[in-house]
């Protein structure tokens, strides 16, 4: 199952190599919303930890088991992000995260064909956030590593 | 899946007879816990709407979608058939016409017998289920009847 | 009016009005419960959203659909999707590749027994005018609409309102091309006065049409979206007008279904959105005299 | 090779989550929260986790070795019960009766993997002494124990004490069967000695078992609950002396699972369940020089 909120708690912990090596971390996300995306339509901004941005150049994104790059995703207009699957970004932070809890913050979203502002892209100044949509919440939350 | 609530609101409507007229109510119910009791240690004592009880007598339940009266259900050899926790039980109540259209203030006091606690606990009519779920929002809740 | 629906007006309900929970602590056959619960059996669902493996289901999912329609005596009426202008950056969705996703979903909407669709259009300015190329590609699917037996209808929501040029735009085209494939849905929000259902923000008072402006789009009307904002415990739309518009329908002889759809706050509250869905179908059991 | 340290080693029950399994949790979920954390010990409570129990589906046996692989879990303890009250009107069930749920119990235990079981029996006082034919029960029970290789464990579980009589009689007939097949699971919350705030009133002071009383039983000990009523912020159990207990444990080489089991207030509150299983990990991980 999903948790409501944008970020979800399932899935946050660090991301090791073969030596054991704490490469960095991954947080799952999900589209608080009706309707899954195309990955061609989908927007990244952030994900952001303790007051660290981490844009999309330090991120890759798993949807359905298969990793993407952002660049990769511009092209695939056949491609969905389902409704009822968490993405799952990760982040590359050499040592990972720090045993604890923090502050994870994300701002990601969907371009909407159907409504008329202009081609979705974030701005990493805006704050955290999805959709837009005013029953969507649970951008932020405090998450611990264990 | 179901509602947290140990009586559910999905299902709560009137039932029709063959010839469709109005010969009742069903109510959904599950156990808010981590096992479910073999059928002969299920015990009931009423589904109280806007103040009126209505004991097993006028109540049938269907469990895993067998129907049983309650005498059924407490025959010895009942104890191999178990009360599975993957979806509510629900109870069909006998009520010429049923309930009328509206809100409905909709109660019910069940529980199970656990070998593991001391016999006195047993008696579903001791003051101890009053004082647990008396007023407990998951035993008591004000319901629509389209 | 599509062949296969019984004369009349109907109750039905969209899959919208959960949405944030589906998932989380709800699925589809739960919102069947309860439409069952309500005796409301028209149906909307957002394809995308709600058929597992969109745009490609598995036969197990689609078994899995037929058996709990037939079980719960659900009528599929309104199949949601979208004909995505902006899929790739810089660019719009051209003729073809817009015709391309439109005739996939035509097939399955046909397939999983809808008989409308509420089509949305890309769209280029704030009063939501549809793309440009809208008419090529639209005309083009109508053979398949005919075919497959479903219609295709743009939603009109506010804030645009029945007396817009967009809704002019389309009836010329529906009388141009004399079919029956086209048409919209009405989202009764068009005749609203509070699409908050908390109070408009001052300065931001609507404008709504009238009720009276439906009628001479009814012919070109399959099913509407019901909204409601906010139910009041007298069982009540606060914010529509409901009664005038229902009977106009009826004294047109409309047949179709109302599907309630829920745009009113606390969207994740599940027991608030059980009570706002469970009292408007009160109200409309009360307004259709059943 | 340097000798590699015995240390105890991490898991959960899925008991820390029950009020939400069903609702907006499933099996899957605890188990991705497990591989998050590093705790990838398990128990589960048979009865409730396992759809169609006692006679589970092939495909739900499936999904389970699945689930168990992806995820890396080590089943490490079933939880399941020896009823005695069986029907109205039994005051105790008949050694033929429980026998019957026992042996079942042990088979599926054994094939899901498992190598322990928490075995729930029947209790016949208010001071929660088992049934009086228990040693008949067990006796005839620890052929397929070991035939199946599991360990039945009574819980040792607040109010009774580590020094009651009760204990000692299991000692007693571990020793006089001289089996490795019986034993016991300690639940910490026989050491907990400060009340648990908002749930003081079933705090019992004159109840409080001393770390040391553990030393004699940790033989016939093979896991744990690692009960915990209250993770403070700053990763502390505030009411149960964790860091001598395990201290105890190291000293003695025993490296059994303790496997954590929530017994706090908002139990119904999924976010704060979650947490407090984290910080409780947290914690844990520190006390074990993890």
């Amino acid at each position: 199952m999903l948790e409501y909120e944008g970020v979800q708690y399932k899935g946050f912990r660090n991301i090791y190599n073969e030596e054991g090596e704490a490469t960095g971390f991954q947080v799952g996300i999900r589209m608080i919303g009706y309707r899954g995306a195309w990955l061609s339509e989908f927007r990244f901004g952030y994900i952001e930890v303790d007051g660290e941005k981490f844009l999309a150049d330090r991120c890759t994104f798993v949807v359905s088991g298969v990793e993407y790059t952002y660049e990769e995703t511009f092209n695939l207009g056949r491609v969905k992000w389902p409704l009822n699957e968490a993405m799952i970004v990760r982040v590359q932070k050499p040592g990972g995260l720090a045993q604890g809890s923090h502050t994870v913050s994300a701002l990601y979203g969907q371009v909407a064909s159907y409504v008329p502002f202009g081609s979705g892209e974030l701005d990493i100044n805006q704050k955290p956030g999805g959709h837009g949509h005013s029953e969507s919440f649970g951008y932020t939350r405090e998450m611990i590593i264990v | 899946m179901m509602e947290i609530e140990a009586l559910q609101y999905k299902g709560f409507r009137n039932l029709k007879d063959e010839n469709g007229d109005i010969c009742g109510f069903q109510v959904g119910i599950r156990f808010v816990a981590y096992r479910g009791p073999w059928l002969s240690q299920f015990r009931f004592a009423y589904v109280k709407v806007d103040d009126v009880e209505y004991g097993p007598d006028v109540c049938t339940f269907f469990v895993n979608g067998v129907e049983y009266t309650y005498a059924e259900m407490l025959k010895p050899e009942n104890w191999r058939v178990k009360v599975q926790m993957q979806a509510p039980i629900y109870i069909h109540v006998k009520k010429e016409g049923g309930l009328a259209m509206g809100c409905h203030r909709v109660s019910v006091k069940f529980s199970e017998i656990a070998s593991y606690i001391p016999e006195r606990m047993d008696d579903i009519n001791s003051e101890m289920f009053e004082m647990m779920h008396g007023n407990d929002p998951a035993y008591n809740r004000d319901m629509i009847i389209v | 009016m599509s062949t296969s629906q019984k004369p009349g007006i109907h109750r039905g309900v969209s899959t919208y009005c959960w949405y944030p929970l589906y998932n989380v602590n709800m699925t589809l056959e739960d919102s069947f419960e309860i439409m069952k619960d309500m005796g409301a059996h028209g149906l909307e669902i957002l394809a995308d959203g709600i058929i597992e493996g969109y745009p490609y289901p598995s036969k197990e999912w689609l078994n899995k659909w037929f058996s709990l329609c037939d079980r719960y005596e659900i009528v599929p009426v309104e199949y949601g999707h979208w004909v995505e202008s902006k899929l790739y950056r810089g660019r719009e969705l051209n003729v073809e590749e817009s015709l391309e996703q439109l005739i996939h979903d035509i097939k399955l909407a046909s397939y999983m027994g809808f008989t409308c669709m509420r089509t949305k259009l890309g769209v280029i300015d704030d009063k939501l005018t549809p793309t440009k190329i809208w008419r090529d590609f639209i005309r083009r699917a109508l053979p398949y609409a005919e075919k497959y037996n479903v219609v295709m209808q743009p939603e009109i929501h506010w804030p645009t309102r029945l007396t817009d040029q967009m809704i002019l735009d389309y009836v010329e085209f529906i009388e141009k091309e004399q079919t029956q494939y086209f048409g919209f849905n009405i989202d009764f929000g068009v005749f609203t006065t509070d699409a908050t259902g908390m109070g408009m923000p001052p300065g931001m008072e609507l404008n709504p049409s009238k009720p009276e402006d439906i009628i001479p789009l009814l012919p070109y009307v399959h099913c509407c979206h019901a909204k409601y904002y906010n139910m009041d415990e007298n069982f009540e739309e606060t914010t529509i007008p409901y009664r005038e518009v229902v009977q106009i329908m009826k004294d047109h002889n409309w047949n179709g279904y109302l599907l309630s759809e829920y745009e009113g706050p606390h969207k994740e509250d599940y027991n608030h959105c059980m009570t706002q869905v469970k009292r408007h179908h009160v109200m409309l059991k009360r307004i259709l005299g059943e | 090779m340097s000798e590699e340290r015995k240390v105890p080693k991490r898991g959960i029950s899925t008991y820390c989550f029950y009020p939400q399994l069903g609702v907006n949790m499933d099996l899957e979920d605890i188990f991705m929260h497990m591989q998050d954390m590093g705790a990838t010990g398990l128990e589960i409570l048979a009865d409730g986790i396992i759809p169609g129990y006692p006679y589970p589906s092939e495909e739900w046996l499936n999904k389970w070795f699945g689930l168990i692989k992806k995820y890396d879990i080590v089943p490490v303890e079933y939880g399941h019960w020896v009823e005695s009250r069986l029907y109205p009107g039994q005051r105790e069930a008949s050694l033929e009766e429980s026998l019957e749920q026992l042996i079942r119990d042990i088979k599926l235990a054994h094939y899901l993997g498992f190598t322990c079981m928490r075995t729930k029996l029947g209790v016949i006082s208010e001071t929660l002494d088992p049934v009086s034919n228990w040693r008949e029960i067990i006796h005839e029970a620890l052929p397929y124990a070991e035939a199946f290789n599991v360990v039945m464990q009574p819980e040792i579980h607040a109010p009774t004490k580590l020094t009651d009589r009760m204990v000692n009689d299991y000692v007693e007939f571990i020793e006089k069967e001289n089996t490795k097949y019986f034993g016991f699971n300690i639940d910490f919350g026989v050491f907990q000695n400060k009340p648990v705030p908002e749930m003081a009133r079933f705090f019992r002071e004159d109840r409080v078992s001393k770390p040391e009383d553990i030393i004699p039983l940790l033989p016939y000990v093979h896991c744990c609950h690692a009960k915990y009523y209250n993770m403070s912020a700053d990763f502390e159990e505030t009411t149960i002396p964790y860091r001598e207990v395990i201290q105890i444990m190291i000293e003695h080489g025993w490296d059994g699972y303790l496997l954590s089991e929530y017994e706090g207030p908002h139990k119904e509150d999924i976010n704060h369940c979650i947490e407090q299983v984290r910080r409780h990990h947290v914690f844990m991980k520190k006390i074990l020089g993890q």
